[in-house]
């Protein structure tokens, strides 16, 4: 029973990742209905910027702020009259508040990038044959990960965790603070994107734009821009879970993503490509199964039941478990 | 974008736009990157705009020369035949095969995206299920070759129809996704400890390639290039080498063949008329999961000539081979860029599935600091050719096929001299601040900056234009053009 | 026509984000410039350790030439192919990893060509400049049969050197035997570059006789306890499980073995399994990113376990991503970290660092090792350069004994009949306090006295 | 009196295909004018140019002195001009809710927006009943009253509706065009009606306009053209 236990706790925890990267893939077919494959390099690529922002920052080159040292933000300590400004440091140095600086500056920057990667180089290939923006998305990929490689060299380096003392204990199981840590954010995400969607009136126009162009164009709606916001949202999702992957899987590398991609595929197939809560599940539910494939079958046979079993489910329900049924176009 | 302009005759016209200059702009810069040693700064820059242009001047005067499709349909073919007298050596001509190998492969893919458009990502398996039966049988139990290929292609093509079972009921991305599982299914399984016996496991299976008749290779052995093919180690090779091409070819001209004829036949056109609208195709009498179920079938016997002739040409499987990008992934794209449901795009596909990489490979090697930028130098490719003709190279050279060349050749001047001075004196200037960016930036992110540029949508730059509108305002936007436009 | 409207680009939210797009590479170039591993040259003045190093190589070979004497004298009689050859140039090729999921080891392939830049300044070998033609096969190994023919027939090199990986190799071994092209040194532990005759040799020692090494210490150290094995799900993960089963004997009992595909993002799962079914030891064959991985997730879990893992996983940038969770791992190794504070070593990783490489890691160590064992043999084969004649060298003069390569513990020796170069391997466990390995521990074992 | 809406030679282009040769249309306000015509003549086109759906190749578009040929659609529909167009261009997998507070995008004021949705739904009690129901299970006729909904949830000063009839049953044009006059008297809308039944379309409009391969042919009262001799054999059938 402990080791059903403990291997249901870990396929959640590998399993959020998943998750977490499908969430971002399920936003943008929901925003845009692309099938984004550049969505793991994206993340991967805002991740290293994440990771260079909190190396030591050389600020000798703004001369008149007179500081001529190193500043790293994740030890960074501000402190007004004495009061520490920072929330509780960590064993290696690390703030919590300088990671937060770091997270929201890294987010902010995948949410450019991904408004300039829709802006310059999806938008020429906009209402054409659907694979055109697929190809596009491939050839994204390439260009990141080569890039990646280029700047930052293949071998993996460490990555910052908020969380990262000893296991909480559940009784029956136990979990790494980061894993639970990625839980809840995968949880929040996972209903700020229901929320968004369902709740305020600009998902409702991204969802519009995504589904009529002209006749959201009709009800005011700027439909470029609803693209451009679901691109940006979406990479910005990506990075945060770029941001949590990589720590969890002991570090960067720019094939960080190459084995995430695939499961968080699955992942979004299985639970719906337009729902949020499908992807969340989906990436769970593909996690725990693999752990139990290897548990109660035999590790040769993870990847084998894992999309075998995607298979058959899709083929008894064509849109995912959480998906909406598809509407036949005339 | 390209800006078309719609003229009164109804004809659509090739204008460079103000992107596509800087496109250019970007060229000579990247080239002058590429090549910049200390000394010869100057003399590479140089000539990187002599190959610019000379590269301008040959396109304009190529659209109007491709104006016959069937002279070069019928020049290309015995090209075709002499490749192994082309080639400077075993190497050019093996590459040659393998094209024929892939575009096998690609056709398939056509008949099931192109005509029916189901997304397939599963492909890979079927070419490796095809290569790895005639292994098995070849090499396990001695089977002649053939026959073994016959069973092989058999049997794939009944894979293929249940690879379709899924297009009946599943619709876009999530076909796509199911048949990519399928792929990612495919290695794990040849590991298995079960299958390991047969499959030869992790190790893969050897075979012994395909030699030539005795009177066959004496004859191509006789022949062969003397400057080129000096000793007899290297004959032998030339004689090897070619005969499979020549197999390869055959297989290759015979898949064209029957794509073409596929497309204009009843087949050809209820597969279309599946992709446009399963509710219309029904209402035709066409039965649509029927026709869905076939195409996969049509598309699983190509893959399986393929699998047959990868397994002649490569002569070696093992489960590293079939992997998802090389064989699923890469086909694909190159198809949309060749030309989706076209006879011709495929071809072209197969051509740069093969030679893409490898010219790629020398323009990165030529200096040290770009060997990593192979992938980014692909994906640019890609991207580029996605926005620039989103109906794949095909499409485009049909596209311009009707133009003539005087025509093209008087818009590009007029397009020229409709530019102001100051237009001209910005890009300029425009240059002289991305080269200073670059200094300034680094190479990857000038390489970066530059993909940007290069792909930037044509409104970017004419927004630009706006700006410089504003403080000009007697410059008139295209003046000349505008007027034309019905 | 009046065109009046405003044009999106015009927005103040579309100006602010064209300004943090430049914003944007001006922040990523000021921030964490400090220590990346981009190899740009500095073109620093040559460094004493390539001196040393070329030093040694000639002067050791000179000294037992007495010893060889009538053999080396053999060498320049020898009359072959000498494809790739000039006066002035030999041309040598390769494939290895650049872009997909290999590309962790081209730093490899950086390491021996600024080695050889170095050798080349100083005038090359025996009068010829040693260029490296370098292609990336991606590791497929459909990829690898192009590029080698591509090298073979095209490019037309002298030999191939340190090609990388085990289906690569496989896939071109029947073609390079046709083609009588020699493949020196190949950089895979596969245990079959053992036995493929002269022209095709390996280098490192092979993942059975590395599963044996650690076999064997658990064997002696563990007796009685259970184990069980993790392993990557290729020939370097099954031979290695081989090697350590043979090695155990039956000295522990084994639980169970399981296996993990390579794109898997983590082992954790098959880690708990062989851990709760009551493992005390484990024998890990996986790189380093998934062991670092599940070191991290156990130890979280509370669980203790004797870990012994592969060479490919024992490294101080393995001890960096495992954060603290490496400490007291055994593991199997043949070469120095560049983590060592022996001298020797830290004059190689000094040698690295002048010659632009910020962090000098392992591969570095190995390509060094490498390229040393290439300019042995081409130093001693001297002016009558062919294939022939390098064969002759390799299998009867160059590795007898009388030559060490700098890093190495025991001299490389390669005869007519043993084809494995580099045949020990010693156990060691990472200190994590003390930032190093602690080795040898227990006796070095040849794989003399572990032969299949 | 400046009218209301004024196109002003109107050229435009699909590709090489020319739509409108020539087009001037004047529409004042608080009336219902109509565009009558063959298929193909250039009503629906007239319509996209006017809501920005389509850029005028020459020509302007003139709407209470401010020029908006060319703008793009959502800006034009923030100058209170809706389109109800052809096909009507519902969002099939949304709620019919959801469709309508759609309509009310371009709005922030909550209490307007509520009151509104009274009304649409005072006009179309069908639409009430079907409120959480998907829009695309809805009735060929409940559609059309779906898109017209929407479009008054923009609160326009001016409505363009493209063939309001097409495919519905005759009870239900007539209840719909009963609707359209109510709007009309009302509200005070200002509606530019284009529709192939010339009879249903003159009997509530005060002015036509009928276009022939892209050029206005004749334009006159309503009255005037009903008693048109060419027209009424033309598009009349009597």
């Amino acid at each position: 029973m402990e080791t059903f236990f403990a291997q249901l706790a870990n396929g959640a925890s590998t399993g959020a990742l998943y998750g977490l990267l499908a969430l971002a893939l399920v936003f943008i077919f929901r925003a845009t209905d692309v099938v984004n494959f550049a969505q793991g390099e994206m993340a991967m690529f805002s991740t290293y910027l994440g990771w260079s922002i909190s190396r030591p920052l050389s600020l000798s080159w703004i001369p008149f702020l007179g500081v001529d040292r190193h500043l790293n933000l994740l030890t960074w300590r501000p402190e007004v009259f004495g009061l520490p400004l920072y929330l509780g440091s960590e064993n290696d140095g690390l703030t919590r508040l300088g990671y937060l600086v770091v997270l929201v500056v890294t987010v902010a920057i995948a949410f450019v990038m991904g408004a300039l990667i829709e802006r310059l180089l999806i938008r020429p290939s906009e209402g054409k044959n659907l694979l055109n923006a697929v190809i596009v998305t491939l050839g994204i990929f390439a260009f990141l990960n080569s890039l990646a490689n280029f700047r930052y060299g293949p071998v993996p380096q460490t990555y910052p965790a908020p969380f990262r003392g000893d296991a909480v204990d559940f009784g029956l199981f136990k979990m790494s603070q980061h894993s639970l840590f990625a839980l809840v954010v995968a949880a929040v995400l996972m209903i700020a994107v229901y929320v968004f969607f369902q709740r305020t009136k600009l998902g409702l126009g991204v969802r519009a734009a995504a589904l009529n162009p002209s006749a959201s164009q009709l009800m005011g709606i700027n439909t470029g821009r609803m693209l451009t916001l679901g691109w940006a949202l979406a990479a910005a999702i990506g990075c945060v879970a770029g941001m949590l992957i990589a720590p969890a899987l002991s570090g960067i590398s720019p094939n960080l993503m190459f084995g995430i991609l695939l499961y968080g595929f699955a992942a979004a197939v299985l639970g719906g490509l337009d729902s949020a809560l499908g992807a969340v599940v989906g990436g769970i539910a593909v996690g725990v199964g693999q752990s139990m494939v290897v548990q109660y079958v035999g590790s040769q046979w993870s990847d084998i039941i894992a999309f075998g079993l995607i298979i058959a489910i899709l083929m008894v329900r064509p849109t995912g478990l959480f998906g909406a049924p598809a509407v036949k176009k005339v | 974008m390209h800006q078309t302009a719609h003229y009164r005759d109804g004809v659509e016209r090739f204008v460079p736009s103000p992107s596509e200059a800087v496109l250019l702009a970007a060229l000579v810069l990247f080239c002058w990157k590429l090549y910049g040693g200390t000394e010869n700064d100057a003399v590479a820059g140089l000539s990187s705009v002599v190959v610019v242009v000379v590269a301008w001047v040959v396109g304009v005067s190529l659209r109007a020369a491709l104006n016959d499709m069937r002279w070069w349909l019928l020049l290309g073919f015995l090209v075709a035949l002499i490749v192994p007298w082309l080639g400077a050596n075993t190497f050019q001509v093996g590459v040659m095969s393998q094209v024929c190998v892939f575009a096998l492969l690609i056709f398939g893919l056509n008949v099931v995206t192109g005509y029916t458009g189901q997304i397939s990502l599963g492909h890979g398996a079927l070419v490796g299920i095809s290569a790895y039966i005639i292994a098995i049988l070849s090499s396990n139990y001695g089977w002649n070759v053939f026959a073994a290929m016959t069973v092989g292609i058999s049997v794939t093509t009944a894979f293929g129809f249940v690879l379709g079972i899924p297009a009946l009921r599943l619709a876009g991305p999530y076909l796509a996704i199911a048949t990519l599982a399928a792929a990612l299914i495919f290695p794990p399984l040849l590991k298995l400890d079960t299958f390991e016996d047969y499959t030869g496991g992790i190790q893969g299976l050897h075979e012994t390639r395909l030699s030539p008749p005795g009177p066959i290779e004496s004859f191509l052995k006789e022949h062969a290039p003397s400057d080129a093919y000096q000793n007899d180690f290297q004959r032998r090779k030339f004689a090897e080498e070619s005969y499979l091409y020549y197999i390869s070819l055959a297989a290759g001209v015979v898949g064209l063949v029957t794509l073409w004829n596929l497309g204009r036949s009843r087949f050809g056109r209820a597969f279309v008329a599946v992709r446009d609208s399963e509710v219309a195709a029904t209402s035709m009498g066409i039965n649509v999961p029927l026709y869905k179920v076939t195409a996969f079938g049509i598309s699983a016997l190509y893959a399986g000539f393929a699998g047959a002739a990868f397994f002649l040409v490569i002569a070696f499987v093992a489960p590293e081979s079939f992997d998802l990008v090389n064989l699923s992934i890469n086909p694909l794209a190159y198809l949309v860029i060749g030309g989706l449901a076209t006879t011709g795009g495929p071809v072209v596909g197969a051509f740069g599935y093969m030679w893409v990489p490898r010219v790629i490979n020398k323009i990165a090697t030529v200096s040290g600091d770009f060997d990593k930028l192979q992938g980014a130098m692909t994906g640019l490719l890609l991207i580029v050719v996605m926005t620039r003709l989103p109906q794949g190279v095909w499409g485009g050279v049909r596209r311009v096929n009707a133009l003539s060349w005087q025509r093209l050749a008087g818009d590009s001047w007029a397009w020229a001299f409709q530019r102001s001075p100051l237009f001209w004196a910005g890009l300029a200037l425009a240059a002289v601040v991305v080269v200073l960016i670059a200094q300034f930036i680094g190479t990857v992110w000038a390489v970066f900056a530059l993909a940007l540029l290069i792909v930037a949508p044509h409104d970017v730059w004419s927004g630009a234009g706006d700006v410089l509108r504003r403080l000009n305002p007697g410059w008139k936007r295209n003046a000349s053009i505008q007027a034309d436009v019905t | 026509m009046s065109r009046d409207r405003k044009p999106w680009y015009r927005t103040p939210w579309m100006a602010a984000l064209f300004l943090a797009a430049f914003a944007l590479p001006v922040l990523a170039v000021a921030c964490g410039d400090d220590d990346d591993n981009t190899t740009t040259p500095t073109k620093a003045a040559t460094t004493s350790a390539a001196t040393t190093a070329t030093g040694s190589a000639t002067g050791s070979a000179s000294a037992s030439a007495s010893a060889t004497t009538d053999a080396k004298a053999q060498i320049d009689t020898i009359k072959g192919d000498t494809t790739g050859v000039t006066d002035k140039e030999v041309k040598i090729g390769s494939y290895v990893a650049k872009t997909g999921p290999a590309s962790i080891y081209d730093d490899i392939e950086k390491g021996w060509n600024i080695y050889f830049d170095e050798v080349n300044k100083k005038g090359g070998i025996a009068g010829r400049q040693i260029k490296f033609i370098v292609d990336d096969d991606g590791y497929n190994p459909v990829n690898t049969v192009n590029v080698v023919k591509k090298l073979v027939e095209q490019d037309q090199v002298f030999t191939l050197f340190n090609g990388l990986g085990t289906p690569g190799g496989n896939a071109v071994l029947p073609y390079l035997k046709d083609a009588k092209v020699p493949s020196l040194f190949i950089a895979s532990g596969d245990a079959k570059w053992g036995d493929q005759g002269s022209t095709i040799i390996g280098l490192q020692p092979d993942y059975v006789t590395e599963g044996t090494t650690l076999g064997k210490y658990m064997a002696q150290n563990y007796k009685g306890k259970k184990y069980g094995i993790l392993f990557q799900n290729d020939d370097f993960g099954k031979e290695g499980r081989d090697g350590l089963k043979k090695g155990v004997g039956g000295a522990l009992t084994l639980v169970d073995e399981e296996t993990y595909e390579a794109n898997a993002p983590d082992i954790n799962a098959q880690a708990t399994k062989l851990i709760n079914a009551g493992a005390e030891v484990l024998g890990v064959f996986a790189t380093p990113t998934q062991f670092a991985g599940a070191l991290k997730y156990v130890k979280a879990q509370g669980k203790s376990v004797v870990w012994f893992s592969s060479a490919v996983t024992a490294s101080s940038s393995t001890a960096k991503l495992a954060e603290g969770a490496m400490d007291g791992v055994f593991s199997a190794g043949y070469l120095p970290d560049p983590s060592d504070p022996d001298p020797i070593v830290q004059k190689v990783v000094q040698f690295f660092k002048d010659h632009g490489v910020a962090n000098p890691n392992s591969f570095h160590l190995y390509s060094y090792m490498a390229a040393e064992h290439l300019e042995r043999l081409l130093t001693v084969v001297g002016k009558n350069l062919n294939r022939e004649s390098l064969i002759y060298a390799l299998d009867n003069v160059a590795f007898q004994g009388d030559w060490k390569s700098t890093l190495l513990r025991q001299p490389s020796i390669v005869t007519k009949s043993d084809h494995k170069v580099i045949e020990y391997e010693w156990i060691q466990k990472w200190d994590e306090k003390a930032g190093k390995f602690q080795y040898p521990i227990g006796d070095i074992i040849n794989s003399e006295t572990t032969k299949r | 009196m400046a009218p209301m809406l004024e196109v002003r030679s109107v050229r435009a282009a699909y590709g090489p295909v020319v739509a409108l040769r020539e087009i001037s249309i004047r529409v004042p306000e608080r009336s219902i004018v109509t565009l009558l015509g063959a298929n193909g003549a250039g009503k629906s086109t007239t319509l996209r140019v006017i809501s920005g759906l389509m850029r005028p190749a020459a020509g302007a578009v003139i709407f209470d002195g401010l020029p908006i040929g060319g703008r793009p659609a959502d800006w034009v529909v923030r100058q209170r001009i809706a389109h109800v167009p052809e096909g009507r261009q519902i969002f099939a997998t949304l709620t019919v809710e959801e469709n309508l507070r759609l309509g009310a995008y371009t709005r922030d004021d909550r209490a307007g927006i509520q009151d509104d949705m009274t009304r649409v739904f005072a006009y179309f009690p069908r639409l009430k009943e079907r409120r959480r129901q998907v829009a695309g299970t809805l009735s060929g006729g409940e559609q059309q009253m779906l898109a017209m909904g929407r479009a008054l949830m923009t609160r326009p000063r001016l409505l363009l509706l493209d063939e309001p009839s097409l495919g519905l049953a005759p009870l239900i044009v007539k209840d719909i065009f009963r609707i359209i006059q109510a709007v009309n008297e009302e509200d005070g809308v200002t509606i530019l009606l284009v529709e192939q039944d010339a009879r249903v379309a003159l009997s509530v409009a005060s002015y036509g306009y009928v276009l022939e391969t892209g050029r206005v042919a004749v334009h006159a009262t309503a009255a005037e053209l009903k008693a048109n001799e060419t027209v009424r054999r033309s598009y009349l059938g009597y």
